[in-house]
């Protein structure tokens, strides 16, 4: 039988930091075999195990083509995390996955898509932009729009010149410290909504960040008049099996591992638990 | 093609006296026999080894049977930090659980679903097909019981490999799989006549009417969903002492945790998973503080939710069996089918 | 070796319980000190060095002014100050005095009171920050033990928040509360202990003080029901931790 | 011609922290003050207005190191306030589980306390690279008595099961056989461990100390017994405020216990040996004459002999008692609370122990009066001080301190568990 909680032995390959506490690190699988077939969708997450600290779910921020290596980008906050802030090349991980539920990424051809982010929810779009940069033509307008708390924390900056080849790439930032150049916006996500280009048809929206941006950002499209069945979100919830069996991820009857973390928001609306906005209670 | 003694086993027997306590001497002797014995004044499923320490008049145990399969204590692997080598535990031996519950049998049933499907868990499931379950019907009835209204007792038609009943000194054993029949291979047997099946039902059907707790169950899932804000839950919030014990001891509760145990050495460790429960503050905690259930009543209601409105959806099936557990195990007395009750009458008397 | 963390054990007003559970890990010890070495600990070793130390643990409740002095000295040179047992933690059995007045108490011990100089018995949290709590009377030497184990990792160890009923349950042990209707602390103390009393057929002292979201009205409310007066609920929620917030609202929930 | 203060902070390794200081003219002490600076927690003053059956419990938190001694002394004094008679089968456990206590606080002291003095080591963790063996049989003893009080009391630093008129759970009769096949085991480790005391050499030091203990006739006393000393005294536990006292003394910290019409006494291992040898189980008493020294001995350096013989006691008496408890019932453990007054004395490791209750008709506790071995024995340990210190006035002042520290340590004074020491402007270093 196989064992879904025996995690896949990893080697960090490269160790990238992207802000004073995120960094974005590449595996590569040991096993020759897995490496060459394992696969996954944008939006799907890993759990990453640092032995002898625990295991935490991950998205993965690297693209489906991306072949041979897997990156994620890791927020710094707990045990596992800010282990692993200490590993270097050559240390090995534990990798199982990959879970969940992808972003709807075919649903994407054909029309235009909106995505919304903030903080470290731009790891998982991040291998959506990727792939639209590979397959361009498949998709009409792209718009992103980011925010962070500051400009340095700001991730993946050194891709932004080529992303925005490719999509309309708008950031914002809550606050700008002293003596920092900043040519955007400042503000929460939404103020973005009055100079983005996006229009409620044919487009579907992609969203991730914290639970009360996200929140905010569902309410503002849809008063704009984008349609519910296109909206996606992705959800963070506790998780310790990625596979639907700790319960711990429950909202309502679904489970965020593997019935999300991307839902479409008209399921999660449709809960009697309030969910986006439920923000502590 | 060797003709093995147990085909020569009938579908349905009685034992009583001797024969009943040879075959308890012969399972015991033959097996690792877990069955309900006494532990103070309540009982437990625990190893067996002399047959007279099963108490086969239990009303129910602290924890449900599941505990043989779903166990409290798990370990997964073990690991070396650097390696990252994983040498996984050995499995277990095949045992037999002894006189379980019809409301216990319907919530393994339900566990088979949680742990079987998908990615199908290979602990849960190995103890699993390691077990023979010898299963009793109940001919009496718990005060917390209500079983009857969940559709999961007081008889068991499905999932056994054995299955007693007490027809008052004698029991009715009727074959359910051939691993139950190995169990009976080494007595002399006659086939027991069809008219002990009358027995049974007549002894069944007076317990059905010992019940004196019921639930709800028509109309649930709309009397719940329209309720999410009723002043009942702040009660509830006010009462409940979020201690955990009512999940603790559902048969039809798998939340769990999983934790790195490290050696001293720092080298060499075990990670291992233990029940959790979605009572308690910290379930639904997040890294940075978030909780995405920090009031007590949004817990009270995931609990009971879950059970009654949630696992329909997961798994097609409601999520209490009826065993009343939850009722006895909590100090405050809080009542799972008193809580529908006294929503459906608000409801009522609001018309 | 000079990696080795540097521990020091310094103790304020106790029993010296909790440290003896460093010396209790007799299966250990040696594995320990290979990991850690204890630069400051009096009741081990006659030689010490001098701070900074990486852990320090604080035994006991501060009860005199001199105490707090020590207290204050010993937070400058730990990295991490650990509160030892509940004494420590929550002013532990010595804050019983703080609800009687302290020249009451002092005159029922000593003929010549004026010679006393004792305040009331407070946790080390009221005078200096405080990094981790091992809660207990004694503390646990497992808990002791992961502990130091997180240290040595750098991370923040598990320790049970939740009640004691969850190990209660986790263990089978028999329901003082439920099955013999007397006042057990279990359901608003934090675990940790393995539900030590409960096992050994006997109601939670509270020892661990409150666990999370210990909802202790309720608690004492169920107290009168099995017919407690209300002087007998007081005591048990003003035992080990009726300093904190949670026991203060169960010993004026009646 | 010399006049100096010889200064020791933090006596260290006494589980308290005292400080001695003495002052010396001209080769003569002109001042000599054990101060003790544990604060004190008021014990007796807090247990007024509790309930009778906290007591046990609460007083366990007097001292981590002797829990056992409080917890049953105090059950002991209160049966006798209620007049409450408990079975043999709760006197045996009790014993059992006090001589667990024995076992471990005796090898605390033995290996962790006195032998690193003796062999010229800061400490036990010091000595683990030239003495291994002699480390792994403290830590096998140790854990040994400790595993006893955890299979009979629930855990080793406050145990849980011990109330009035018996205990809240029964340990199983299979755990206690194998923990007789241990302590059998440990016989050898315990003899080893006279031989070990006794070859250690000390000082020359002996005066005619007043030596205290309970005797009774019942065997070597723990539990029971007349309070009974090398110069007549012979009183029961209810007598003992008629005969025993504390002063405040000017040059000291702390109330100084005495000996109404005599003066300073010493309580604990020696004074029992010395009292009670006839009574010592039979390995007990061959390793005592073969250790070489005659008992009774009156220099307070053979202390650690004698805590080494009590061991062997301790072990072999241990076996003896599981033996006779083949069958473990659960009893009746009934009782009905009555006002009065109570009075217990039993041995604990460091020596005589003493609680008296006074409680009224609702069963709360009126009153307390608890004095502990080490407040029993700080007035001797200063006299001790005093004759033996003009010994080591020219020896280095290192050496010196040390010196008079293994005086204080001969007592194992738990510091914590004196609950009658005052504190007086305390001056640190
Ligand atoms: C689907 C999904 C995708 C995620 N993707 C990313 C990502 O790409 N980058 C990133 O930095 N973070 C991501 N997170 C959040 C990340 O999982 C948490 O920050 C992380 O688990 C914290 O673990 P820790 O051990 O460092 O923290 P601790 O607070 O020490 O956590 C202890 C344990 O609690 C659990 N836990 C704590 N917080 C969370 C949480 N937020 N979600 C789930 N379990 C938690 C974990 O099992 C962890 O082992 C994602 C979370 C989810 C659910
Ligand atoms: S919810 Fe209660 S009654 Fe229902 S199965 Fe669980 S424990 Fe039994
Ligand atoms: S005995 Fe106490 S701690 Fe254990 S379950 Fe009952 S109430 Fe909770
Ligand atoms: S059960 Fe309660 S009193 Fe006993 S050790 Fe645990 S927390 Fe302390």
């Amino acid at each position: 039988m196989i064992n879904p909680f025996k995690p896949e032995i990893a080697v960090i390959t490269e160790v990238f930091k992207e802000t004073s506490d995120t960094t974005t690190y590449t595996f590569r699988f040991k096993d020759e075999e897995t490496r060459e077939t394992w696969s996954f969708e944008p939006g799907q997450f890993n759990m990453i195990t640092v032995f002898g600290i625990g295991e935490a779910p991950i998205s993965i921020s690297s693209a489906p083509s991306d072949t041979g290596f897997v990156q994620h980008t890791v927020r710094h906050v707990g045990n596992v995390t800010n282990a692993l802030a200490k590993k270097k090349p050559g240390d090995v991980v534990g990798i199982r996955g990959a879970y969940g539920t992808g972003w709807p990424f075919h649903q994407l051809y054909g029309r235009n898509v909106l995505i919304v982010a903030g903080g470290i929810g731009l790891a998982p779009l991040r291998p959506v932009i990727r792939e639209v940069m590979r397959q361009r033509d498949r998709f009409k307008e792209v718009e992103v729009l980011y925010g962070a708390r500051t400009p340095g924390d700001m991730l993946f900056v050194r891709e932004f010149p080529e992303w925005s080849e490719y999509v309309k790439l708008r950031l914002t930032v809550d606050t700008v410290p002293p003596g920092v150049k900043w040519d955007h916006k400042v503000g929460v996500v939404t103020t973005l909504f009055s100079e983005m280009s996006s229009q409620p048809s044919n487009t579907v929206v992609l969203t991730c960040g914290p639970e009360i941006m996200m929140k905010f950002v569902v309410r503002g499209l849809l008063h704009m008049g984008f349609s519910p069945d296109r909206i996606y979100v992705s959800m963070e919830r506790r998780m310790h099996c990625g596979v639907g069996k700790c319960g711990r991820c429950q909202i309502g009857p679904r489970f965020t591992c593997k019935d999300g973390p991307v839902f479409a928001y008209e399921e999660l609306a449709a809960l009697p638990e309030e969910v986006l906005g439920g923000v502590g209670r | 093609m060797a003709v093995t003694r147990t085909s020569s086993v009938p579908d349905m027997v009685v034992l009583s006296g001797e024969l009943w306590q040879e075959l308890l001497k012969l399972v015991t002797a033959q097996y690792k026999v877990i069955g309900p014995v006494r532990r103070g004044s309540e009982h437990v499923f625990a190893p067996v080894k002399d047959p007279r320490d099963i108490d086969m008049a239990y009303v129910t145990t602290i924890l449900p049977p599941k505990k043989v399969f779903h166990q409290p204590f798990q370990v997964l692997f073990s690991f070396d930090t650097e390696e990252g080598t994983l040498a996984e535990e050995e499995s277990g031996e095949e045992k037999v659980l002894w006189g379980i519950h019809p409301c216990d049998m319907h919530a393994i049933a339900i566990l088979d679903k949680v742990y079987g499907i998908e990615y199908p868990d290979p602990y849960y499931l190995r103890n699993r097909e390691n077990t023979i379950i010898v299963a009793k019907n109940c001919t009496e009835v718990g005060e917390n019981c209500f079983c009857l209204s969940m559709g999961t007792g007081p008889a068991l038609r499905s999932g056994y490999d054995l299955l007693l009943t007490d027809l008052g000194g004698r029991y009715l054993v009727e074959v359910g799989t051939e691993k139950g029949r190995k169990l009976l291979s080494g007595l002399e047997l006659v086939p027991a006549p069809r008219v002990v099946l009358v027995e049974k039902e007549k002894r069944l059907s007076q317990a059905r009417q010992k019940f004196k707790k019921r639930m709800i169950t028509q109309g649930i899932q709309e009397l719940l969903e329209e309720n999410f804000r009723h002043p009942i839950w702040e009660e509830l919030m006010r009462e409940c002492l979020a201690c955990g014990s009512c999940t603790m001891v559902c048969p039809t509760c798998f939340c769990y945790n999983v934790v790195d145990k490290i050696d001293l050495d720092l080298k060499t460790g075990k990670r291992q998973r233990e029940w959790d429960s979605c009572m308690l503050l910290e379930y639904a905690q997040v890294a940075l503080g978030q909780n995405f259930r920090r009031d007590r009543d949004a817990r009270i209601k995931q609990r009971i939710y879950h059970k009654l409105l949630y696992y329909e959806p997961q798994f097609g099936t409601l999520g209490c069996v009826g065993c009343g557990r939850c009722i006895g195990a909590c100090v405050k007395r809080i009542d799972i089918t008193d809580v529908v009750s006294r929503l459906a009458e608000s409801v009522e008397s609001d018309r | 070796m000079s990696t080795k963390l540097k521990v020091s054990v310094y103790k304020l007003s106790s029993c010296a319980g909790c440290q003896l559970e460093f010396l209790n890990l007799e299966p250990v010890l040696l594995d320990l000190v290979g990991a850690i070495e204890f630069s400051y600990f009096p009741m081990a070793r006659r030689r010490y060095e001098p701070g900074p130390y990486d852990i320090g643990f604080v035994e006991g409740a501060v009860t005199c002014g001199e105490e707090i002095e020590r207290l204050k000295k010993a937070r400058q040179e730990c990295r991490i100050l650990v509160a030892l047992g509940s004494c420590a933690c929550y002013g532990g059995l010595p804050s019983i005095k703080n609800w009687t007045p302290e020249r009451v108490i002092v005159s029922r011990v000593y003929e010549n009171s004026s010679l006393i100089h004792s305040i009331k018995a407070y946790g080390i949290d009221e005078y200096v920050q405080v990094d981790a709590y091992l809660k207990g009377c004694p503390v646990n030497k497992d808990e002791l033990v992961e502990f130091i184990k997180g240290t040595l990792l750098g991370i923040r160890p598990r320790l049970r928040p939740h009640s004691v009923c969850v190990e209660c349950k986790l263990n089978e042990y028999e329901c003082i509360s439920v099955i013999k209707r007397e006042p057990c602390m279990g359901p608003v103390t934090t675990a940790g202990c393995g539900a030590l009393c409960p096992s050994r057929g006997k109601a939670c002292d509270g020892c661990r003080g409150p666990a999370n979201d210990a909802n202790a009205e309720s608690l004492a409310r169920t107290f009168s029901e099995y017919g407690l007066h209300r002087s007998d609920i007081v005591r048990r929620f003003r035992k080990f931790a009726g300093l904190t917030q949670e026991f203060s609202r169960g010993a004026d929930a009646v | 011609m010399t006049t100096g203060d010889i200064k020791v902070d933090y006596l260290a390794r006494v589980e308290g922290e005292g400080a001695l200081d003495i002052r010396v003219k001209d080769g003569e002490i002109v001042d000599l003050k054990l101060r003790i600076f544990e604060p004190p927690r008021f014990f007796q003053g807090f247990l007024v207005g509790r309930k009778y059956d906290e007591v046990p419990g609460i007083v366990s938190r007097i001292c981590g190191i002797c829990p056992v001694s409080h917890q049953i002394t105090a059950i002991q004094a209160l049966e006798d306030a209620f007049g409450v008679r408990p079975s043999l089968q709760t006197k045996r456990l009790r014993k059992l589980l006090a001589l667990s206590q024995w076992i471990q606080s005796h090898t605390l002291h033995i290996y962790m306390l006195a032998l690193p003095d003796f062999l010229g080591y800061e400490s036990i963790l010091a000595m683990a690279q030239d003495h291994m063996d002699a480390v792994k049989r403290a830590l096998k003893l140790k854990r040994l008595g400790n595993d006893l009080t955890v299979l009979l009391g629930g855990r080793e630093v406050h145990p849980v099961t011990a109330v009035i008129n018996g205990f809240t759970s029964l340990p199983p009769v299979e755990e206690l056989r194998a923990i007789q096949r241990r302590l059998e085991d440990a016989l050898d480790d315990a003899v080893e461990t006279v031989r070990l005391c006794a070859s250690l050499e000390v000082p020359d030091f002996s005066w005619d100390a007043e030596h205290v203990a309970l005797r009774s006739e019942e065997g070597y006393a723990v539990n029971e017994g007349r309070l009974v000393s090398t110069k007549g005294l012979d009183i029961p536990a209810w007598e003992y405020r008629s005969h025993i006292k504390e002063k405040q003394v000017p040059h000291s910290n702390a109330l100084h216990s005495y000996i109404v019409g005599r003066g300073s006494f010493l309580v604990g291992p020696l004074a029992r040996v010395n009292l009670n040898a006839d009574r010592l189980s039979p390995r007990a008493k061959e390793a005592m004459k073969a250790s070489g020294v005659r008992f009774p001995s009156f220099n307070p350096f053979h202390s650690a002999l004698a805590r080494a013989i009590e061991l062997v006691h301790a072990i072999e008496e241990s076996i003896r008692i599981i033996d006779d408890l083949d069958e473990l019932v659960p009893e009746d453990s009934g009782y009905s609370i009555k006002p009065g007054q109570g009075f217990a004395i039993t041995e604990a490791p460091r020596g005589a122990l003493y609680h008296s209750y006074k409680v009224n008709d609702q069963g709360l506790i009126e009153a307390a009066d608890i004095v502990s071995p080490t407040a029993h024995n700080v007035n001797n340990m200063e006299e001790d001080l005093r004759r033996f210190v003009p010994r080591v006035l020219d020896l280095p002042h290192d050496e010196a301190t040390l010196k008079c520290e293994m005086v204080v340590r001969n007592y194992d004074p738990c510091i914590s568990c004196s609950v009658h020491f005052l504190k007086l402007n305390i001056v640190r270093e």
